[in-house]
């Protein structure tokens, strides 16, 4: 192994070899430049590849032939080696991406670049506490000199801001020293560690020296000049200055807060959780695509100073947690920064340029989701550990800020990255391929730390779960024309079926039919797209491989990973829609919120195991339970839209493209159901303040049930009726669960395959409908069903069925229900659900009403049907539904008899065709032969009378009428149950809505008001560096005292 | 063939029995109601005999119009409706010939299939293009949606008290003393269910959704010659299998015709008589009505019970 | 009062009872720390030089003297970088200054020489008497300044200048690993022998390294002064 | 109050009589001027924490045998360290000037809150 020295000694040499060299010759000097990089780089990976083969040990390097503390040593481990990489690498590649402007500036720039990187790679190193301050100082010089690369004048005064700020820290770190130097007796960081201090008025000078160290780490808010710095630099050294820089400051401050002992952990704790907070609450604001970078990065940096803080708790996890955060946010503080270069505006949807460049994009996303700690990249591992912590040691309010906050953060990013995806491009990009290559690569080291951070995990690895290899692999698919991929995806589900369903429960096949087989059936529709269709495949194959992996998660973490991949890959599907940006945000902040409140749920529940078992849950006892019982359950209800946590969906399913709304409806609901369905059946009854929660969840459903039943039939757009009418739908699905009896359950499964099938069959009908008249507006059409009746059909049978009219199945459902009811002592929500039946009944009968019947309108008489791939799978699911009407017992016996295992009763009897419970009979074939008998009698009849009748044409019938400005307004089909409005309309008072869009207006609102704090005066700015430490200083000395 | 025990060929021909029987029952009946209310309103009024001149005049129409194929299917959805109604409740207790084919399902099929023909004709209406036709329809299914409501309380109390759906089970527990019967054992439920009752049978005040004077081509005359005959035929026959439910879980069912003929008529005047002597709700008035009056005892009802 | 400067004050007052709590806790140690024994004993076997504070700098905090000398490079190409942009028009440079006057000329040409000279003197002797290559270095530049002064139009050559900073410190870079491979570590001093203590040949590369500093400090204060002289004309 | 406390004293309130300068000051060169003040301050304050009463420089000439050095010499690491940190900041001061002078190309103006574009 070479001597780590030499990476100091390689950027110091070839600084100073540049100076040898002629003024012009600026080629020459950046090949030198690269070369040293390289070297360093080369040393440092070296260390780590050596190290993690156990190859070579941990060493420590003396100079001067003397041992230390009497002379400086450096120190090489495996963080360091790790870290140096990083801190190299980067250098390496932005000095490529700076190509253009080092050689404009000439040796002296690229001089300072190596000595920035020397510097910063020797500020890992150094074990020495004064060396530590002069490394310090290289780095702020060689920044005040790199911040001139940029051509923006503004980045003078930022960086003559910077310079003022450090100034302050220097004279601070100095006092500090020195009296460390005096209280010690050495300057040796070992040494001081070796004897801590209490926190008592001689550490005063640790308390200099640590505050300093925290002040070069940005904290907010005293980080005004940092900001300013991200904001006008140049984007290649942003990149340098938020990832290595960054970086190793962390690592400085790590190495003296363990100096320093236990005792001082919580002034990073707070420091760190005060910087996360207020960082990405202020970054709610921006509309400065740097400036946002630059607070995200202050955010995480925080938010490693966090973990800092639980170093003492962590123990052994901590390298993996710190690590994991820190290095991501590496890799994607520069990919971001990188791709900032190419863009040309500088606001937040300036960056829809990127969408001419796919790979781009998905680099885009990549980078996003490693900063919000998705899986499967390190800080989704970190985050869990952390958060696992965090419950394990009872800092149940940290826990909260910091999900809020780590909530506050995504949808900073997610904002900005719908609208670089939905926007239109003003300018376009500035590309130059090797500034594509490098950002390429670094999405690739994304991805490969997500591997290694996997590996390392003791939860097993994410990126290793077969179905998100396959969802992955349609990335580069993604050059193959639509039909092909599409064929691929429906054979990958169906192959993952065939091989998976053996070894599932009967309760966990129907679902996993539903979401597999029901998932091939949807993707028929997705044949009708012509062309490539790219980034289709891969985020609704990420969805799937999500639901595929849920249905055979049994530990916490594989339920958790699965469950955040449904809800990325969904995002992304949502987000194609075309006015769907706005929804597709507040579906992914809702999903996350959800998500979140899982991790906390399990986190809770694990107390602290490193694995553990979801059947588990069925142990917990004690007042935990309850808790972790609400917050599961929240987390799932967000799936499932229950009432007050619904405001996602209508927009989100809506706007979703026509085979993308039954994918998202159809199917993805059934996840978070999925869920309740494990919930109950792990934890059952649980008591909160003597309330018993399943009580609780009937009420929810049932609300759900009737007020999504109400609002459904206010709606004037056929897509958000059929969404809210889902929410009404998963309402009685909750609802029953909530039973918590056989019935209850088998009515939830009911509902659950019902829902499936008539949404799905729906949503593709009226989107078919869409594609042909090109509005949503049920007033607008009329008419259709000459011109579509293969549409009519399958909407006739979907909403019979739906409506629960006998002979179809959704009939089935009502008699389960009924006698699911019977068998529960609790009475006053069936009120809601009662009337929740017939209103179902108002808004069915509007959507075919005013879309098939009534007259056709002028503009739509030359409509054809809807196209045949979009078709097809509506017949397909009408011909089960008539089966499965006939003979619900196909699907429901086994599922009754497994639920009979679970509650040891039986109180359905299958006798042949016809079921019995202890209340009545439900004999299908029965009803459907005196029907059909007696249809077919009454149908013959008619004919018999009247064969010859006259098909008349429309304007036979004729009135007359003003046509007032807005014509629609005397529609009947406008506004349709206009009476019924006046009398129930009270319901459609959007309470929830207001409640949250009052959330997030204070959010936006504190963070506009308080980022007037960063006036833009130096000196201001060194203001507040004083107040920050006079304030820390009195806080800490409050706590200690 | 299991779907059907104790399925004999010879039941097709009972039920055609009920069927008849019932029908013409129904014809007399509603015409005998008209009467009265022609007298209430001091006119002579029609000849009991009148449905028949009327059904039979239809079919013999030769103006024959369709408008499309929902148009043409709405009155046998209705019709089916009807009878498919009547077929699925035992009408006379303990009789072997008139028990139709109550063996498919119980409470909660026949009600639910009250809908069935709702829908079919509510569509046919629809599809024949008259915005008027779409109004009755919006109107109807608006009101109809809570007057149903307390009729379900109503049944949930009902089915609680005697811990079954099946109607038969209902009716026997009825029998032995009049004090047996429903209304008396559970009045609240029985208050609430003839709420419903009174609201679901077309009648003033709750006809706003025929609407004979605002819609003077609303859905029934929209429909005209033979689909006319159709309607008619259910329009005598529905509100009587509808009245039968009512009977037999709140009347303790009829054990004979005569029973039948006289309970069924009973039942019947009373929407009658409250509707000759009350103006028509608007569509809203009648919903907050019935959330007034329905809902409260309706809850009330399966508290109790 | 306006609070522009109320709010420093009462910010500066609190930290001012923080450094006033250091002060009341400081008390001068009786007798060296164990660091500080170390060297005041060890010094001399360990590097044979008289003036401890030089072999700390040189040898035992070499690394750290290694960043400064790293810190005035820096600086020098950074005030380079900076005036760069601003370079006077060709041409017009020296033009419009007041001929700087007999007495400094002459004193000047008098100096200069024996400045060097001293400078010189300063930082060979590095370890053994006070001062060193810092010391002389600025002492060097300060002739420099002074021939400035006594005539503004005067130009050195920024190449030469370049060269001697650049090759030293290049040296200096070498030493240290020289000392890595011949002696005890990076920048250890006895590559070379220690030779006869309190002789100007001694304490090993002590002198070398101090006169490469000198070398590289001198002419970096001299760039820098260049630098800003460049910028001068454009007025 | 011995001397090294006098140092040290005086050390503390020319650091805070430097950075109220810088704090107070606007003009930009005045501001450079007040930071070398306090680091000066610092300086102090950094030997007058090495100094031992009644010791003499740590140099070994005839004045003190290396035996006793242990015994006479002050403490000589925070000298080797101001050193240091004098000719860290004397390059920090040089670059704010440099800066100072680009800047008053720039805009024509040394007064500092002439430079807020960068805000919020």
């Amino acid at each position: 192994m070479v001597s780590p020295l030499l990476i100091l000694a390689a950027g110091l040499g070839a600084a100073f070899i540049l100076g040898l060299l002629r003024g012009t010759s600026e080629r020459p000097a950046f090949y030198v430049t690269i070369a040293a990089l390289a070297a360093m780089s080369f040393v440092a990976l070296s260390w780590v590849v050596g190290l993690v083969l156990g190859q070579t040990q941990p060493v420590e390097i003396l100079t001067a032939g003397a041992r230390p503390p009497f002379a400086i040593n450096l120190f090489m481990g495996g963080a360091e080696a790790a870290l140096i990489s990083v801190v190299t690498l980067t250098g390496l590649l932005s000095a490529f991406y700076m190509r253009a402007d080092l050689m404009r500036l000439g040796r002296r720039a690229m001089a300072v670049l190596l000595v920035l990187i020397m510097a910063l790679s020797g500020l890992i190193l150094t074990r020495d506490l004064f060396n530590l301050f002069v490394f310090i100082e290289l780095i702020v010089i060689a920044t005040a000199g790199l911040v001139l690369l940029s051509k923006d004048t503004r980045a003078l005064a930022a960086g003559f801001k910077y310079l003022i700020v450090s100034q302050v820290i220097s004279i601070l770190l100095l006092v500090g020293v020195i009296f460390t130097y005096h209280a010690h007796g050495s300057l040796n960081i070992d040494d001081i560690a070796a004897t801590p201090m209490a926190f008592t008025g001689a550490s005063l000078a640790t308390f200099l020296v640590l505050i300093a160290l925290v002040l070069e780490l940005k904290p907010f808010p005293a980080n005004g000049w940092a900001l300013d710095i991200y904001e006008s630099a140049h984007p290649g050294f942003s990149a340098l200055f938020s990832a290595a820089s960054g970086t190793a400051a962390l690592f400085a401050a790590d190495k003296l807060f363990t100096a320093a002992g236990p005792a001082w952990l919580p002034l990073a704790t707070g420091v760190g959780i005060v910087t996360f907070v207020g960082a990405n609450l202020l970054a709610l604001s921006q509309s400065h695509d740097r400036r946002l970078l630059g607070y995200s990065s202050v955010g995480q940096i925080g938010l490693v100073l966090l973990v800092v803080g639980q170093k003492a708790l962590l123990g052994a996890d901590f390298a993996y947690v710190a690590g994991g955060i820190v290095i991501s946010h590496a890799v994607a503080k520069a990919g971001l920064f990188w791709l900032s270069g190419m863009v040309k505006g500088r606001t937040l949807s300036d960056w829809a340029a990127l969408c001419q460049n796919p790979a781009l994009v998905v680099a885009f996303a990549t980078f996003i989701a490693m900063l919000t700690g998705l899986p499967p990249f390190p800080a989704f591992y970190a985050k869990w550990v952390l958060v696992h912590e965090f419950a394990a040691t009872g800092q149940l309010p940290m826990l909260a800020i910091f999900l809020i906050a780590a909530l506050i953060e995504a949808g900073v990013l997610f904002r900005w990255f719908g609208k670089a995806i939905k926007h239109d491009a003003q300018r376009s990009l500035t590309y130059h391929l090797s500034r594509e290559t490098i950002v390429l690569i670094a999405m690739l080291a994304g991805w490969g730390l997500g591997w290694v951070w996997g590996a390392l995990s003791d939860q097993g690895n994410v990126m290793t779960a077969l179905p998100l290899l396959f969802a992955l692999l349609f990335l580069p698919m993604d050059i193959l024309p639509a039909r092909v991929k599409n064929a691929i995806a429906m054979a990958g589900l169906v192959v993952w079926f065939v091989i998976s369903y053996q070894d599932l429960d009967p309760l966990r096949l129907v679902f996993m039919i539903i979401m597999m087989l029901g998932g091939a059936v949807l993707f028929l529709a997705s044949f009708h797209h012509q062309g490539r269709r790219m980034g289709f495949y891969a985020p609704a194959m990420i969805m799937y491989a999500g639901m595929a992996l849920l249905l055979e998660a049994f530990t916490a973490f594989q339920f958790f990973a699965a469950w955040e991949m449904l809800t990325i890959g969904s995002y992304f599907l949502i987000l194609r829609g075309k006015e769907s940006e706005p929804h597709a945000l507040s579906y992914i902040l809702f999903s996350l919120g959800g998500a979140f409140a899982l991790l906390a749920g399990f986190a809770l529940a694990a107390q602290g195991q490193r694995i553990f078992w979801i059947e588990d849950l069925s142990e917990l006892t004690g007042t935990l339970a309850p808790w972790v019982f609400v917050l599961l359950a929240l987390g799932f209800l967000t799936k499932t839209a229950a009432m007050g946590l619904h405001i996602w969906l209508p927009g989100a399913h809506a706007e979703a493209e026509t085979d993308v709304s039954p994918m998202v409806s159809g199917i993805l609901l059934k996840a978070g159901l999925f869920g309740l369905f494990v919930l109950v059946m792990e934890m059952g009854h649980q008591r909160l303040y003597g309330v018993d929660l399943t009580h609780l969840l009937v009420w929810l459903g049932a609300l759900s049930a009737f007020i999504g039943a109400v609002l459904a039939a206010f709606q004037e757009d056929a897509k958000r009726l059929l969404a809210y009418s889902s929410i009404s739908q998963m309402g009685y699905a909750v609802f029953g669960l909530a039973l918590m009896n056989h019935l209850g359950w088998l009515l939830a499964m009911m509902f659950a395959i019902n829902h499936f099938v008539y949404k799905s069959m729906l949503f593709l009908a009226v989107g078919g409908v869409k594609e042909r008249t090109h509005t949503r507006l049920m007033y607008q059409m009329g008419g259709l069903i000459t011109l579509m009746p293969l549409s009519f059909v399958s909407v006739l049978v979907g909403i019979i069925a739906m409506s629960g009219v006998p002979p179809l199945s959704g009939f089935g459902g009502r008699w389960i229900f009924y006698n699911a009811i019977m068998s529960t002592d609790l009475r006053l929500p069936m009120v809601l659900v009662f009337m929740a039946g017939p209103v179902g009944f108002l808004y069915l009968f509007r959507l075919i009403h005013t879309i098939f019947l009534g007259q056709p309108k002028d503009n739509l008489r030359q409509v054809k049907e809807a196209p045949f791939w979009i078709i097809l799978p509506q017949m397909l699911f009408v011909a089960f539904l008539i089966a499965f009407a006939a003979l619900p017992g196909m699907i429901l016996q086994r599922v009754d008899r497994y639920i009979g295992t679970l509650f040891g009763d039986q109180p359905l009897v299958w006798s042949g065709r016809i079921v019995n419970s202890a209340y009545g009979t439900w004999n299908p074939v029965a009803i459907w032969g005196v029907i059909i008998v007696v249809f077919v009698t009454v149908l013959g009849l008619l004919i018999w009378m009247n064969h010859n009748a006259q098909r008349v044409k429309q304007f036979n019938i004729v009135f007359s009428a003003e046509r007032p400005f807005k014509p629609q307004t005397t529609h009947f089909a406008w506004n349709f149950f206009a009476p019924y409005r006046k009398a129930m309309g009270f319901l459609e008072t959007p309470v929830s809505t207001s409640f949250w869009t009052g959330v997030t207006n204070a959010l936006h609102g504190t963070a506009e008001f308080s980022r007037k704090l960063y006036t833009g005066n130096g000196q201001t700015y060194a203001v507040h560096l004083l107040l920050f430490v006079i304030a820390v200083y009195l806080i800490s000395m409050g706590a200690s005292s | 063939m299991t779907a059907f025990p104790n399925f004999e060929w010879v039941q097709i021909a009972y039920a055609l029995l009920t069927l008849f029987i019932v029908i013409n029952y129904g014809m007399v009946m509603t015409a005998v109601v008209r009467k009265i209310g022609a007298r209430v309103g001091g006119r002579y009024g029609i000849p009991v005999w009148q449905n028949y001149v009327d059904l039979l005049k239809n079919i013999a129409l030769r103006s024959k119009i369709s408008h499309g194929v929902m148009y043409y299917l709405g009155p046998v959805f209705r019709l089916t409706g009807g009878v498919g109604l009547l077929m699925f409740v035992p009408t006379i207790y303990g009789s072997e010939w008139h028990q139709n084919f109550s063996y498919a399902g119980d409470l909660i099929l026949a009600l639910y299939f009250v809908f069935f023909g709702t829908l079919g004709m509510a569509l046919g209406a629809g599809e024949s293009g008259h915005p008027h036709s779409a109004i009755g329809v919006s109107r109807g299914l608006a009101q109809v949606t809570m007057a149903e409501l307390p009729l379900a309380l109503g049944v949930f109390a009902l089915s609680l008290q005697y811990q079954t759906l099946d109607i038969t089970e209902i009716v026997a527990a009825q029998q032995g003393s009049i004090f047996n019967w429903t209304v008396f054992t559970n009045p609240l439920a029985t208050v609430a269910a003839m709420v419903a009752f009174v609201g679901t049978m077309m009648r003033s005040p709750f006809d706003v959704a025929m609407a004979p004077q605002e819609i003077p081509i609303g859905p029934p005359t929209e429909y005209h010659s033979s689909y006319l005959a159709l309607m008619q035929t259910n329009r005598v026959l529905f509100p009587v299998a509808k009245t039968v439910i009512y009977m037999n879980l709140f009347f303790g069912g009829a054990t004979s015709w005569a029973e039948f003929a006289i309970k069924v008529f009973c039942l019947y005047m009373i929407s009658v008589v409250i509707g000759v002597v009350h103006p028509r709700f608007r569509v809203e008035q009648s919903i907050r009505f019935f959330l007034k009056w329905g809902l409260p005892i309706g809850v009330l009802s399966i508290l109790v019970v | 009062m306006t609070t522009r400067s109320f709010i420093p004050l009462v910010l500066l007052a609190l930290l001012g009872t923080v450094f006033f709590a250091l002060f009341v806790g400081f008390t001068p140690d009786e007798t060296l720390n164990r660091t500080a024994s170390y060297y005041a004993t060890q010094t001399v076997p360990e590097t044979g030089a008289q003036n401890v504070v030089t072999a700390i700098i040189v040898t035992y905090r070499g690394l750290d003297t290694l960043g400064e000398v790293t810190v005035l490079f820096l600086t020098a190409a950074i005030v380079g970088l900076v005036l760069a942009q601003s370079k006077a028009p060709k041409g017009r440079s020296g033009s419009g200054f007041l001929p700087s006057g007999e007495l400094l000329t002459t004193g000047t040409r008098m100096l200069v020489p024996v400045i060097l000279l001293f400078g010189a003197y300063v930082f060979a002797n590095g370890h053994l008497t006070p001062g060193g290559g810092f010391q002389g270095g600025a002492i060097v530049a300060s002739g420099l300044l002074l021939m400035l002064l006594a005539d503004p139009a005067e130009r050195f050559s920024h190449r030469l200048i370049s060269r001697i900073e650049s090759s030293a410190g290049l040296i200096y870079v070498i030493l240290g690993l020289l000392g890595m491979i011949f002696a005890g570590g990076f920048l250890d001093n006895r590559i070379l022998p220690l030779g006869w203590f309190g002789s100007v040949f001694s304490a090993g590369a002590i002198p070398l390294i101090y006169i490469l500093i000198g070398l590289k400090v001198g002419a970096e204060f001299s760039s820098i002064l260049t630098s800003l002289e460049d910028t001068e004309d454009a007025q | 109050m011995m001397l090294s406390q006098i140092a040290m004293a005086l050390g503390f309130s020319l650091i805070l009589l430097g950075l109220y300068g810088a704090l107070t000051n606007r003009d930009i060169i005045r501001m450079i001027v007040s930071f070398t003040i306090a680091s000066t301050g610092v300086n102090v304050v950094l030997v007058s924490v090495g100094y031992l009463p009644g010791r003499s420089a740590p140099i070994l000439d005839e004045a003190v045998p290396v035996a006793e050095a242990a015994t006479r010499i002050t403490d000589p690491v925070p000298q080797a360290l101001v050193l240091t940190a004098i000719v860290i900041g004397l390059g920090v001061t040089a670059l704010m000037l440099a800066y100072a002078y680009r800047l008053f190309r720039a805009r024509g103006s040394l007064d500092i809150s002439d430079f807020t574009e960068l805000k919020w």
